[in-house]
This record gives C-alpha cells, sequence and structure tokens, in this order.
C-alpha cells in the first residue's frame, strides 16, 4: 500500500495500459468478461483520483504528489509527473468519463477486445498530458492520446469515418509540428524540459544560446507563443481550426464522442491555461485580443452553425465550440489583464468550465447515441414526437441540454457567468459580442428538444424506440447528479481552482 | 627429423585435389562420399603436421579427432542418404537426382 | 635421405596412388577398397608425426568402421556395381582441370609462406602427448565443449542416419 | 424556528415536490398533486408567518431579515449568496404565496382529477374526453383526466421553486437564477401539450424572446459585479456605492454607470413583463394549460419582471435629482406608458377569452412600468399586487369559463365550436354563478371600478403620481389607456356572461368544481380587499378611515421615505371617468351583439397585433435561420474554411500524383523495374544452362568462380 500511495500518479496513469494488457490475454470470445473487466479496470484510477482529490491540500503551493525518474538523461528530460489544483481538477473529470464511456459502449459487439483496450490506452494518453510536468512527456503523451481516438473512429465509426479520422488525425498532427519546434526550442535553449523550471526561466530570458537566423529575442517568442497556440487551438477547437470537430463527432462511435468532447477538446484548453500563460505572459498579453477575436467568432459561429444543422449529433459537436469559446474567451481575458481580480474570475469561470462541458457534452453525446441506438438515424426531421414513448429519456434530455444551455441552478451557468463577469471589464465589446452566441445557444438547444422530443410523432418509431435502460441511467445518473451538485454548490471545486488559479497566476 | 614441413603440406594439398577431383566428377553417389573422406584425411594430414611443427599446442590433434567424429557423422548420415534415394529412385547417380532444378 | 624420408615417400606414393585408383576405379568395391589402403598410408604418416594415438583412431575408426560401412552401402546400392559404363561424368575434364589448379594454387600459396620448409623440433623429454591430448578434451579450459557437441553430433547422426534409413519404406 | 430559517426553507418544498413526483410518483396522481399542494402549502405557510413577522416589526424597513453564506470563491473573497425579507419582497411573498397556492388547488379541477382516462388521450396532447356508460346504459361524453397530470404538478412545482427564491434572495445573482429557473418552466409549461404545433412554437417564442432580455440582464449583472465587487441588494443601495455609480460615465447613450446598469437589467424585464418591443411572446404562450397563463402573467413570471425593476429603483434612480427624468427612466417611463396603451389597443379586437386577458396584462404591465420610471415607487408595488391578484383571478376565471364551455363541446359533440372564443359564449351567468361574480369582481378590478375594488386605488395611484409631477404625457397615454381597459373588460364579460347563449355548447356549459371556483372566491376577497391597505390619507370621505399602512411599509424598503402625494381631484376625476366611462361604453356597445360579424372593432391591424409576429418573423428568425444554415454553417465552414482545408488536400494529392507520373513511375520505378526485369530476363536464359539441379555441377561452378575471386584477389590486390 505504501509503494502506490507513494507512486500515486504513475498507478493511476499507468493502471489502464496494465488493464489493457491484461485484457489482451483474455480470450476473444468472452465479450461479458471483457466489458466488465475493461469496465472495473477503468474505475480503479477513478477511485484512486477521488482518493487523491480528498488527500490533496489545496491551499499548498506547487505541485503535489510530484514522482521524478530519469528518463531520457542525454537531454536532461526526465518522466516528471505531479498535480495542482488545475490538473487535479481534468483528472478527476477524466477518469471519471472513462468508465462512464466503457459502460457506455456496451452495445458495440464488434472487436470488443481491441475496442477496449485501446479505450483504456486512450485514457492513459489523456492523463499523462494533464500530469505531466515536462515539455518532452507532456508532447508524448500529447500525441499518444491521438492514436486510440483514431482507431476508434476508423474502426468503429459511422458511413464517413475515413474522411472525419484522416481529418481529425491530420489536423492534431500538423498542430503538434509548431508545438513540437518550439518547445524544441526552448529544451534546447536552457538545457531542461522540466516545466517548473522553464516556468522561472523561459519568460523573463533575454537572450537565447542559439537563436537561428539571428532574430530578436521577442520574434522568437512571438513565433513559438503562436506555434503553442495553433497547436492548441486547433485541439479546443477555436474557430477556423474547428471544422474537424463535427466531423470526427458524427463519425465517432458514442463512447469516442463523449470522451472526444468530455476529455479530449480540454487537452487543448489545458494547453493554454498549463503552458501558454505561464511560459508567454507578455506575448498573451499582447496577443489577448486576437484570441479574444478568435473566442467570440467561435461562440457565435458555433452557436450559429449549431442552429442550422439537421444532424442532432453535429448539432451537439458545434455547441462543444461554442462552449469551449467562452474558456477561450475567459483565457484571453485574463492573459489581457493577468493578476488582477477580474483575470481571477475569468480564469476560474474557463477551468470550471472546462470541467462542466466535460460533463454535459458527454451527456448530450451519450445521449444522442442512445437515440441514434435505437432509430438509426441522427436527422432531426425524421426524429420527431419521442417524448410520449420515452419519457424517462426526454426528461433526461432535457435536464441534460438545459445544462448545455447554461440554465441557473445548473453547472453551466456558474461557469458562463464567472467567464462574462471575467472578461466584461476587460474584454468589454468582445465579450458583449458573445452574448449573441449565448443567445443562440437557447435557439439550437430549443431546436433539438423540440425536434427530437416534441415535433410531430413520426409513427415510424412506434415500435422501434423504447425507453432508455438501466444501465444507459446509470451511465447518466453520474452526470446528471454533478451537474446539479455544481450548479446548486459549486464551491467544492471553485475553491480548488479558485486556489490554484490565485497561486499559478 | 628431417622431413621438412612443405612436404607433408604437399602430400595433403594433392590428396586434397584428387578427392575434390572425386568429388566433382565421380557419377555416383557412393563414389563421392569417398572423395569427401579423401578430403578430410588431407586436412587431418595438415593438422597433425602442424601441430607437429607447431609451438607446443595440443589443438592440433584435438581437431583432428573432432574431424575424425565429423567424418563418423558425415558418413553415416550421408550413406543413409543414399540407401534411402535409392530406395525410392533406384538410382544413386547424382545427375539423375536434379530435383534442386529451378 | 634419411630413412624418415625413404618412408614418408613411400607412404606419400601409397596415398597418392591408391587414392588415384578410388577416384578413377569403376569397379565401387575396389575403389573403396583403395580407400582403404590410402587410410591405411595415412595411418602410417601419423606414425611418422609421432601421433600414434592418431594412427591408432585412423586404423580402428577410420578403416574399421567407415570403410566397412562404404563397402556395405556399395553392396546395398549394387545395381550400379554392375554399370561397365565410365563412372565418370561429362564435366571429368574441368573437373580435372579445377582440381589442378586447386593443387597448384594452394602449393603456390604455402610456398610462399615463411614457415613453407621448416623442420620439426624433437618433442621435450617426459611431454606424454596422449596424456595431454586427453587432458585437453575433458579441461573446462580447453577443449570440452567442442568434445561434448561433437558427441551430440554424432549422437544425432546416429538417429538421423537410423530414421532416414527406416522411415522411407512406406 | 428562527425567521432566517423560514426564509431559507420557504422555497424549498416545491422543489422537493418536483424531484418527489418526477423520480418516485410520476405514477400516482393523487399522490403526486398532494405532494404538489402539500409542499405549495408549506410554502405558503412559512410566507405567512414571515409576513406577518415582518409586518410586526416596526420600521420594518430599517431592520430587514436577512441571512447569507458564502457560495462563490473569488480569489481572496467569496460570493455570497442570501436571503433578504424587506417590505418589498415581505409584500411580494403575501401575493406570490397566495396565489401560487390557489393555482394548485385550481389546477386539480382543471386537469378533471377524479375523470376516467380518455378514450384516445395521449401524452402531449390536451385530454380528448371520455366515454361513460350510466346506470341506465346512456352513452355520456365527459372530460377526462390529463395525461401527463402528474408531470403538470412536477412543473408547477418546479416554477413555484423558482418565482420562491427569487422573492427571497437577496443578491440579483440568485434573483437571476430564480428568473431564468422560470423561464424555463415557462418554456415547458407552455410547451405541456406539446402535440400541438402551436404550443411548440409558442413555447420556443417564449424562451427566446425572454432569453434576449435575459442575456442583457447578464451583462448588466456583470457590469454592476464588477463595479461594485458585490451583487448583495443591501451593499449596493448604500449612498457611497450609488454615488459612484451615478458619477462614473460610460460611453454609451452618455449614461451614467448606474444609468447603463438600470438600463441593461431593465431590458430583461422588458423580456420577462413582456414589454414593446419583446411583448410577443405572452399571447402565444396562451397555449398552455389556463394554470400556466395565470401563474406566468399573474402570479410569476412577469410579476418578477416588475419586481425586479422595483428592486432596482434605487440604482436606475441614482442619478435622478428629482428635477427632469434622466435618460433611462425616460426610455423606462416611455416604453412603460406605451406599451400600456399598444397593448390595450390590441386587447380590443381580440376574440379568444385568454388572449384579452394576455394583452391585457401587457398593458396593465406597462402601467406599472411606466409609473416606476416617473419614479411613482409605492404606486407600482401598489398596482403590482392588486393586479397580481385579480389577473390572477381573472385567467382562473377564464379557464373556468373555458371548462365550462369545453364541458358543453363534449355534451353535443359539436367540435368545431372553439371554446375559447368569446363569440361562441354569452349568457353562461346563469349556467356558472360562482364564476360569473367572481370574473365580474376580477374585471371591475381591472377596470379600476371606483373605490369598491382594488386596482382603482392602485391605478389611481399610479395617475396621480403622474399628474402631481407634471409628466403629463404619461398620465394622458395611461388615461386612454385605462378607458380601453374598461372598456375592453366590459366588451369580454359582456360577450361571455350576459345576453343568451349564442351556441348550443354555451347552453349546456356546466358549473366547474370546488377546486376551481374556491380559488375564484379567496382571490376575489383579495381582489376587493387589498385596495383598501393603501388609500391615501386625503382622499375625500374615505381617506383616514383606515391608515395608509402600504404606503408606510412599502415606502421603508427604500433609504429616504418617499413622500405622500398632496391629494388632487384632477387625477381622481380623470379615473372615475375613463373607469365608468369605458364600462358604459363596451356594455352599450356589445349589449346586444349576436356574431362576431357584428362586432365593428374588428380592424384587420389590430386583429393581426400590428403585424408585430410578421415583421419579426421576416427580420430576425427568417435572417437569423438563413445566417445560421446558409451562411455560417454552408458558407462559412463548409465552403471557406473547409473548401480551403480541402484544397490544400488537393494541393498534396496533386502535387503527389505529379510527383509520382513524373518522376516516380518514369525514374525510380522505372530503374528499379529495369534492374529486376533484367535479372529476371538473365534469370529465365541462364536457368537452362546452370540451373538443372545438378549437386556437383552447382559444386564445380562455385569452386570455379572461388579460385577465379581467390585468383583475382591475390594477384590484383595483395
Amino acid at each position: 500500500m505504501d509503494f502506490i500511495s507513494y507512486h500515486m500518479l504513475t498507478t493511476i496513469l499507468l493502471f489502464p495500459v496494465l488493464a489493457a494488457v491484461i485484457i489482451l490475454f483474455l480470450p476473444r470470445d468472452e465479450i461479458k468478461v471483457i466489458r466488465w473487466a475493461a469496465f472495473f479496470a477503468s474505475l480503479i484510477p477513478f477511485a484512486l483520483s477521488v482518493w487523491l482529490w480528498l488527500r490533496f491540500d489545496s491551499n499548498a503551493a506547487g505541485f503535489q504528489f510530484t514522482e521524478q525518474y530519469p528518463w531520457y538523461q542525454a537531454i536532461n528530460s526526465s518522466f516528471f509527473v505531479g498535480v495542482d489544483g488545475l490538473s487535479m481538477t481534468m483528472v478527476l473529470l477524466t477518469t471519471l468519463l472513462t468508465p462512464l464511456a466503457i459502460l457506455a459502449s456496451f452495445k458495440i459487439t464488434d472487436r470488443v477486445k481491441a475496442f477496449m483496450m485501446l479505450f483504456l490506452m486512450l485514457e492513459t494518453g489523456m492523463l499523462g498530458v494533464f500530469l505531466s510536468l515536462d515539455l518532452l512527456i507532456f508532447f508524448v503523451f500529447w500525441e499518444i492520446g491521438l492514436v486510440p481516438m483514431y482507431f476508434l473512429i476508423n474502426q468503429w465509426g459511422s458511413a464517413n469515418r475515413n474522411y472525419a479520422s484522416m481529418k481529425f488525425m491530420i489536423y492534431t498532427m500538423a498542430g503538434s509540428l509548431g508545438l513540437l519546434l518550439a518547445i524544441q526550442m526552448i529544451g534546447v535553449s536552457f538545457g531542461t524540459y522540466n516545466l517548473p523550471e522553464l516556468f522561472k526561466l523561459w519568460p523573463v530570458a533575454s537572450e537565447l544560446k542559439n537563436i537561428p537566423l539571428g532574430l530578436p529575442i521577442e520574434t522568437v517568442k512571438a513565433v513559438a507563443f503562436w506555434a503553442f497556440v495553433i497547436a492548441f487551438a486547433i485541439k479546443v477547437p477555436v474557430w477556423p481550426f474547428h471544422t474537424w470537430l463535427p466531423d470526427a463527432h458524427t463519425e465517432a462511435p458514442t463512447a469516442g464522442s463523449m470522451i472526444l468532447a468530455g476529455v479530449l477538446l480540454k487537452l487543448g484548453a489545458y494547453g493554454f491555461l498549463r503552458l501558454v500563460l505561464p511560459l508567454y505572459p507578455a506575448q498573451a498579453q499582447q496577443y489577448a485580443g486576437a484570441l479574444a477575436f478568435l473566442a467570440v467568432m467561435a461562440i457565435v459561429f458555433g452557436a450559429f452553425a449549431a442552429y442550422g444543422q439537421t444532424d442532432f449529433k453535429r448539432l451537439v459537436a458545434y455547441s462543444s465550440i461554442n462552449h469551449m469559446g467562452f474558456v477561450l474567451l475567459g483565457i484571453a481575458a485574463a492573459a489581457r489583464a493577468m493578476g488582477t481580480m477580474n483575470a481571477t474570475f475569468a480564469l476560474n469561470g474557463a477551468i470550471l468550465q472546462m470541467f462542466n462541458h466535460g460533463l454535459s457534452a458527454a451527456g448530450m453525446f451519450f445521449l444522442v447515441g442512445v437515440v441514434y441506438e435505437r432509430t438509426h438515424t441522427r436527422n432531426l426531421d425524421e426524429l420527431g414526437g419521442l417524448f410520449p414513448l420515452a419519457p424517462v429519456y426526454g426528461g433526461i434530455l432535457i435536464f441534460t441540454s438545459m445544462a448545455s444551455l447554461g440554465l441557473p441552478g445548473l453547472n453551466g451557468f456558474v461557469s458562463e457567468f464567472l467567464v462574462v463577469r471575467g472578461s466584461f471589464p476587460i474584454l468589454t465589446v468582445y465579450t458583449v459580442i458573445a452574448m449573441i452566441g449565448l443567445l443562440f445557444t437557447g435557439a439550437y438547444i430549443l431546436k433539438g428538444i423540440k425536434k427530437v422530443l416534441h415535433g410531430p410523432l413520426n409513427e415510424h418509431w412506434v415500435g422501434h424506440m423504447t425507453e432508455i435502460n438501466t444501465r444507459e441511467i446509470v451511465v447518466m445518473v453520474p452526470l446528471m447528479a454533478l451537474i446539479l451538485v455544481i450548479g446548486i454548490w459549486p464551491a467544492w471545486i471553485l475553491e480548488v481552482i479558485n486556489k490554484a488559479v490565485t497561486m499559478l497566476f | 627429423m628431417s622431413i621438412p614441413l612443405s612436404w607433408y603440406l604437399i602430400l595433403s594439398a594433392a590428396l586434397f585435389s584428387i578427392g575434390l577431383f572425386g568429388v566433382l566428377a565421380r557419377k555416383n553417389a557412393v563414389a563421392i562420399l569417398l572423395g569427401i573422406e579423401l578430403m578430410l584425411n588431407a586436412v587431418n594430414i595438415n593438422l597433425v603436421a602442424f601441430w607437429r611443427y607447431g609451438s607446443g599446442s595440443i589443438a592440433g590433434q584435438v581437431f583432428a579427432i573432432i574431424v575424425f567424429a565429423v567424418a563418423a557423422a558425415e558418413v553415416a548420415v550421408g550413406l543413409a542418404l543414399i540407401i534411402s534415394v535409392y530406395r525410392r529412385r533406384t538410382t544413386v547417380i547424382a545427375d539423375e537426382l536434379d530435383l534442386l532444378k529451378w | 635421405m634419411t630413412p624418415d624420408q625413404i618412408i614418408f615417400l613411400l607412404c606419400a606414393a601409397l596415398i597418392v596412388g591408391s587414392a588415384l585408383m578410388v577416384v578413377t576405379t569403376k569397379n565401387l568395391v575396389h575403389a573403396a577398397l583403395w580407400l582403404v589402403a590410402t587410410l591405411f598410408g595415412v595411418a602410417i604418416l601419423y606414425g611418422l608425426l609421432q601421433a600414434g594415438f592418431l594412427a591408432l583412431v585412423q586404423v580402428v575408426v577410420y578403416i574399421g568402421a567407415i570403410a566397412v560401412l562404404f563397402i556395405f552401402a556399395v553392396m546395398l546400392t549394387r545395381r550400379e556395381m554392375r554399370d561397365k559404363g565410365t563412372q565418370v561424368n561429362h564435366n571429368w575434364g574441368i573437373s580435372a582441370l579445377l582440381a589442378l589448379l586447386t593443387f597448384g594454387g594452394l602449393a603456390f600459396i604455402l610456398s610462399s609462406w615463411v614457415g613453407f620448409s621448416s623442420t620439426a623440433k624433437a618433442i621435450p623429454a617426459g611431454t606424454d602427448t596422449l596424456m595431454m591430448l586427453g587432458k585437453a578434451l575433458v579441461s573446462p579450459d580447453a577443449y570440452v565443449l567442442p568434445f561434448e557437441v561433437a558427441s551430440i553430433l554424432l549422437l544425432a547422426a546416429l538417429v538421423g542416419a537410423v530414421y532416414i534409413a527406416t522411415s522411407s519404406k512406406e | 424556528m428562527s425567521t432566517e430559517t423560514i426564509i431559507w426553507l420557504i422555497p424549498l418544498p416545491p422543489l422537493l415536490a418536483f424531484f418527489l413526483i418526477v423520480l418516485f410518483t410520476n405514477k400516482g396522481k393523487a399522490l403526486s398533486h398532494s405532494i404538489a399542494i402539500g409542499a405549495a402549502a408549506l410554502s405558503w405557510l412559512g410566507s405567512m408567518v414571515v409576513f406577518f413577522r415582518a409586518v410586526g416589526v416596526e420600521h420594518f424597513g430599517k431592520e430587514v431579515f436577512q441571512s447569507s453564506i458564502n457560495w462563490l470563491p473569488t480569489g481572496d473573497t467569496w460570493l455570497k449568496i442570501g436571503v433578504l425579507i424587506d417590505p418589498l419582497s415581505a409584500i411580494t411573498l403575501f401575493f406570490v404565496a397566495w396565489t401560487v397556492l390557489m393555482i394548485f388547488i385550481y389546477s386539480v379541477g382543471y386537469h378533471n382529477y377524479g375523470q376516467p382516462k380518455g378514450d384516445h388521450d395521449r401524452p402531449g396532447l390536451p385530454p380528448h374526453g371520455a366515454t361513460t356508460v350510466d346506470e341506465h346504459g346512456h352513452k355520456h361524453t365527459v372530460p377526462s383526466i390529463e395525461p401527463m397530470y402528474s408531470r403538470f404538478f412536477a412543473f408547477i412545482g418546479l416554477f413555484a421553486f423558482g418565482m420562491f427564491t427569487l422573492v427571497v434572495s437577496d443578491n440579483l445573482l440568485t434573483m437571476f437564477v430564480g428568473w431564468e429557473i422560470m423561464g424555463l418552466c415557462s418554456y415547458l409549461l407552455i410547451g405541456f401539450w406539446y402535440g400541438k404545433p402551436s404550443a411548440r412554437n409558442a413555447a420556443i417564442k417564449a424562451f427566446m424572446t425572454t432569453r434576449i432580455g435575459d442575456v442583457f440582464m447578464l451583462l448588466g449583472i456583470s457590469f454592476l459585479y464588477s463595479a461594485t465587487g458585490t451583487l448583495s441588494y443591501r451593499e449596493i443601495f448604500t449612498e457611497r456605492v450609488l454615488s459612484v455609480l451615478a458619477s462614473t460615465a460610460t460611453p454609451i447613450l452618455g449614461l451614467s454607470a448606474a444609468g447603463l446598469i438600470g438600463l441593461l437589467l431593465f431590458i430583461g424585464t422588458v423580456g420577462k413583463s413582456a414589454q414593446w418591443p419583446l411583448h410577443v411572446w405572452l399571447p402565444d404562450a396562451m397555449e398552455g394549460p389556463t394554470p400556466v397563463s395565470a401563474m406566468i402573467h399573474a402570479a410569476t413570471m412577469v410579476s418578477a419582471g416588475v419586481y425586479a425593476v422595483i428592486r432596482m429603483f434605487p440604482l436606475i434612480t441614482a442619478d435622478f435629482t428629482g428635477h427632469g427624468l434622466t435618460t433611462t427612466m425616460s426610455i423606462i417611463a416611455f416604453i412603460g406608458a406605451f406599451t400600456a396603451l399598444f397593448a390595450a389597443t390590441i386587447a380590443v379586437a381580440q376574440n379568444d377569452i385568454k388572449r384579452v386577458l394576455a394583452y391585457s396584462t401587457i398593458s396593465q404591465l406597462g402601467f406599472m412600468i411606466a409609473a416606476l420610471g416617473i419614479g411613482a415607487y409605492v404606486a407600482a408595488i401598489f398596482h403590482l399586487v392588486t393586479h397580481a391578484f385579480f389577473k390572477a383571478l381573472l385567467f382562473l376565471g377564464s379557464g373556468s369559463v373555458i371548462h365550462g364551455m369545453e364541458h358543453g363541446v363534449l355534451h353535443t359533440g359539436d367540435h368545431s365550436i372553439d371554446p375559447q372564443n368569446m363569440f361562441n359564449m354569452g349568457g353562461l351567468r346563469k349556467k356558472m354563478p360562482i364564476t360569473f361574480w367572481t370574473f365580474l369582481i376580477g374585471g371591475f378590478a381591472l377596470s379600476g371600478f371606483p373605490v369598491l375594488t382594488a386596482g382603482f386605488w392602485s391605478k389611481d395611484e399610479i395617475l396621480a403620481d403622474a399628474f402631481a409631477n407634471g409628466h403629463m404625457a404619461v398620465f394622458i397615454t395611461l388615461a386612454v389607456a385605462a378607458f380601453l381597459t374598461a372598456f375592453y373588460t366590459m366588451r369580454q364579460i359582456t360577450l361571455t356572461f350576459l345576453g343568451t347563449p349564442r351556441t348550443k355548447s354555451a347552453e349546456h356549459a356546466q358549473e366547474t368544481p370546488w377546486t376551481m371556483t374556491l380559488p375564484l372566491v379567496i382571490l376575489s376577497v383579495f381582489a376587493i380587499g387589498f385596495g383598501w391597505v393603501g388609500i391615501p390619507e386625503e382622499f375625500p370621505l374615505l381617506g383616514g378611515l383606515l391608515p395608509n399602512w402600504l404606503h408606510e411599509f412599502v415606502g421603508g424598503t427604500l433609504a429616504e421615505h418617499p413622500e405622500i402625494l398632496p391629494f388632487n381631484i384632477m387625477p381622481l376625476l380623470t379615473s372615475l371617468i375613463v373607469a365608468l366611462g369605458g364600462l358604459l361604453v363596451g356594455w352599450l356597445v356589445y349589449r346586444n351583439v349576436k356574431s362576431v360579424e357584428e362586432d365593428k372593432l374588428q380592424i384587420k391591424v389590430l386583429m393581426n397585433k400590428y403585424y408585430f409576429d410578421e415583421i419579426y418573423d421576416f427580420l430576425f428568425v427568417k435572417p437569423a435561420y438563413w445566417f445560421a444554415e446558409t451562411f455560417a454553417y454552408k458558407f462559412l465552414d463548409q465552403t471557406i474554411i473547409d473548401g480551403f482545408l480541402n484544397s490544400i488536400g488537393g494541393v498534396a494529392q496533386g502535387v503527389g500524383r505529379a510527383f509520382r507520373k513524373y518522376f516516380d513511375a518514369p525514374v525510380v520505378n522505372g530503374f528499379g523495374d529495369l534492374v529486376g526485369e533484367s535479372a529476371k530476363r538473365i534469370g529465365k536464359t541462364m536457368a537452362p544452362i546452370i540451373q538443372r539441379g545438378r549437386i556437383q555441377f552447382y559444386m564445380l561452378a562455385s569452386l570455379a568462380v572461388a579460385i577465379i575471386v581467390a585468383v583475382l584477389y591475390y594477384f590484383l590486390l595483395a
């Protein structure tokens, strides 16, 4: 036990891979055993991260539970992991959503073993990004997460999956190209990839050892800044880098969408918070206006595009763009006025919004999957009037939609309010324009509810559409409970975030 | 000892070449094996001669012994193969055993 | 000409002559018998080289076992024995040329080596080469491993020979 | 229990009822309504206790009940939420608790509790009626119970929770929470019969229209929060904070920060209280079941809008010196007065009994808003309270009428008769006496029938205030609106209850069960009696008989107690004339109208509500949809961005293809193929010569090569 408690993070990080290896040796045809094994295996990191959350001391500055092992000594990169309030929240989200997503994919019968293994590996990839405190390790995990997702979309997706998975892959890879170069430049310049050290060295560095082409340092920093920003912006995704998202979501299997929206998008935002803001405070401040512009475009056009959809899943996918826009708006505002009260508001809101969107978007995608499993269509014009056929499903869908819409009393409102409150005094005009997006959030959510649940009953579904089953309710219950709890009493999580934000920035 | 090493070497070279001719030119598979035995003996002569004219190491004799063992094994397996082939094809003429032809 | 040299030349004549008979005679039984003669000549050479043990082994193993094995094999495949035609294939000319070339080449290369015509030193008194050989064969510092490998090889050859020779009955 | 604890607990029973019904008792109809009504009664009890304790405190405005807790950590400080009962919220709590409880009870009867299940009812559509067979074997069609009976009680429970939360909050944030929860509930309740396309669209329209206001309100809250660092009323409404806000300039319209925040918050109210130009949702909201309409229009949501402005009154008037209205106040006054008149003119041409009431609600809310715009604080509260009672009464009464008519429709079996169209009614006073008398009381209160009714006193006070402070434009507009109010109210009463039945269905209309009439009776008591608590001291004859308790009590909310107006005969006369005149004209005109054709006021532009729906559809809804689907999605995302990406992909592919075609294939592959081909050809040619399977030949060849190599090596290299 001592061993585990001293190597908590590594255990959480590597347990899924270990479980995947064990699953590899299970007989291929024992589908049930494989499913339950994967499910229970994914519960263990969750249990451990809950334990971690309880042990976490939010008042302590810096990183906790750190572990450092030599990894690539020639270039002075080490396997360095640790958590603070920011990553703790994300770890909790990841380990919560993975079991739910696995539970959600119990309907899959095709190559269950490979599916479950990929899923567990995906979990490790995502956790690695949140946990790593070494730039190179960060990048490694950043890329590792990509591969299982590619296969999940490509192998278990729907009709147009080749195009979607390819777009997802190439787009993200294109982003990481610049990221890798920038990371290398920083690493080579300082001879270390250790993040806490770099936070101290890099922002104040006035000269570098090996500047290519003899460029002035400011230019180099600005270019590196944009390399980071573009990599993360693609992942978030920020307008206009967002078009891979609807395609990937639409084609991905339900559980894939849940994780994609729930966690993978957070990687980008997390990158902004963990790397961009601390490493490039000056550049971030300089270009905050541009970031805010992109954020507002994401909010407004995301909402409009969502409203213009006829595919239910695509609608939800665009809603993700809309919601993640608020995260970026908060970050941009904070970048402009780092250290002020308003920035704290904005960052609190942005981080909480990440968590909240993880809950509500995962829920929404799951619910889309539930209706798709039964009707085999996502076309809003073909669905309709399902409320009398599935009242419980309808209730859950309305509840989750309302969370997504940002109804006060549910979680989305708290974070959106904080973001708006934080960015209003800093980026007034952008915030005001963003309100258009907020308005249309209502429009598309209501459109979705109207077309799916209300609307004239399509008699075709009378025998086909069945009520949501117990397993699916079990998937939704933790999400809904958290949505409600955070809506009513956000302090338990926001306190950790708030402490982290005040100490970090 | 008045015999120079060169005599042994020349003799062994001659024996080797004769054996070689036998291997290359004889039709009968058994005769080919006979040629091989001659070549092995040539080698053994060399080994022993080098031991005798060399600097005290016993290695030459050891290798000669091992060559005996190898020769015995080779003959046993080789003859078994020939008999086996003979049973199937009723011939031991090497030129007629052209299964390796591409 | 010392007696040694005379003995050597006689032996050499025996060896080369009977070897030539081995590769040229038409009757295979005769060829096997000529091989016995060659082997016997080699055994004498070993004696000349003061390797008495090897000479004995040569006689017992080669002549006693291998040559007899050949004779049996020839008799088992004796349809060929009755062939009165040529016992060489049509490449025999080239083969002979190559064999000669090989001999010439070997002789040439050997003759250009510095130790080509060195003479033997007397074996120091009191050295028991047989004991040295025995110790070398079983000493872990020397050749026990090749020795054991050779024994395994022999075993494998034994098993393999039996298998190949018997299992071919369909 | 301490008063503060009770206040904390007031909103909870309905919320609990909501969850209980949704999670557990969805199947049990009796259990569900018992839980809901029990919860409403608990909240009512709590509210009454709090109210009377508040009344018992002297100078309550100074010593309010409040309590707060930390809610959101923000940097080193906390955003606190809490409860506050000051005179304003106490009196609001009073009328909310009463109306909510009445509506809960009324719903039992309205949704036909105790009636059989419908023959072909399905969730999402109003009940169609059931066929029963009595002991003589006669078949009767009777009203059938609502298929989603339990769900209705869950929804109104949540609705009540939202309203109570809004009232007891001590800060703008939780007020906004309650505000939005009500928005959700109104969406759910208007779309309750979602099987009807009109209900679906009305629900979305209501939600979206109010959301426009909400978005501005959220901005206002953010602005206020960032400017003052707090959202608590009591902390904002201190002299220091207000003077800072009033002296901070903003770049918009030359408003001060206080004015701009006030304006932003007011836009929220415009949406919520259905003021022009965001009034369009309210008439459509009549698609919901009638108790819902009453809830939304009278007791809760629209009142919440006015309540919010009243709440923010100190902020809105922060830079008001008493001479000349500020820009914000002028805007508020203009919108209020304009809406009051505008909606009244539409109301006179409506034939649907509920729609008339809907427009009258908009109009009456305009009165209150206008009153606030001109600084008539107490008058606005007074009208808010009285209006809540008599409008709830009227809506419930109209529901009762419709219910009676539906009974007639089912009885006659003539389903072409619209039970809500007033021209299908007539003479119902004999069939439904309780409904008639209570409706009459409510109608007279709405018209401002002198002295007796509550509506007279409150409306008179608004007019008096406008007149006394010299806002003649507002005064005249409101007076005209008041005249029209009396006129269309009398038109409604005449067409519905007086004369003789115009259809068979009306002849067979029936009085409704006690669960529906009891709330009517109770509310009519308040519709009369509540006016008496605010009679001006100087009023002729009656003044001073009862103390002007309301002014004393409510006025204490403000830091400076508002002055009592000197009595003036002009506004009194005006309100007497417009009320009585309107009623009289209404009665005279519609006394003998037999059918819709005889109605002179069926003017197209009025009936079509000045074409606002069509204009908005053309100006906003269609372009928004076009923008969303065609521009934002198809053009921008799919054509521009994806087109750009795909063209990069295309170029890469083209380059690759060209590379392959002009370099790889001829050069690299050509060379490789040449090597391979020639090797193959050589092999083919040589195979019969050298590959003969003769082992000796192979040996010969390899030996020859070895010798050649050795010779070459030896002679050339060594």
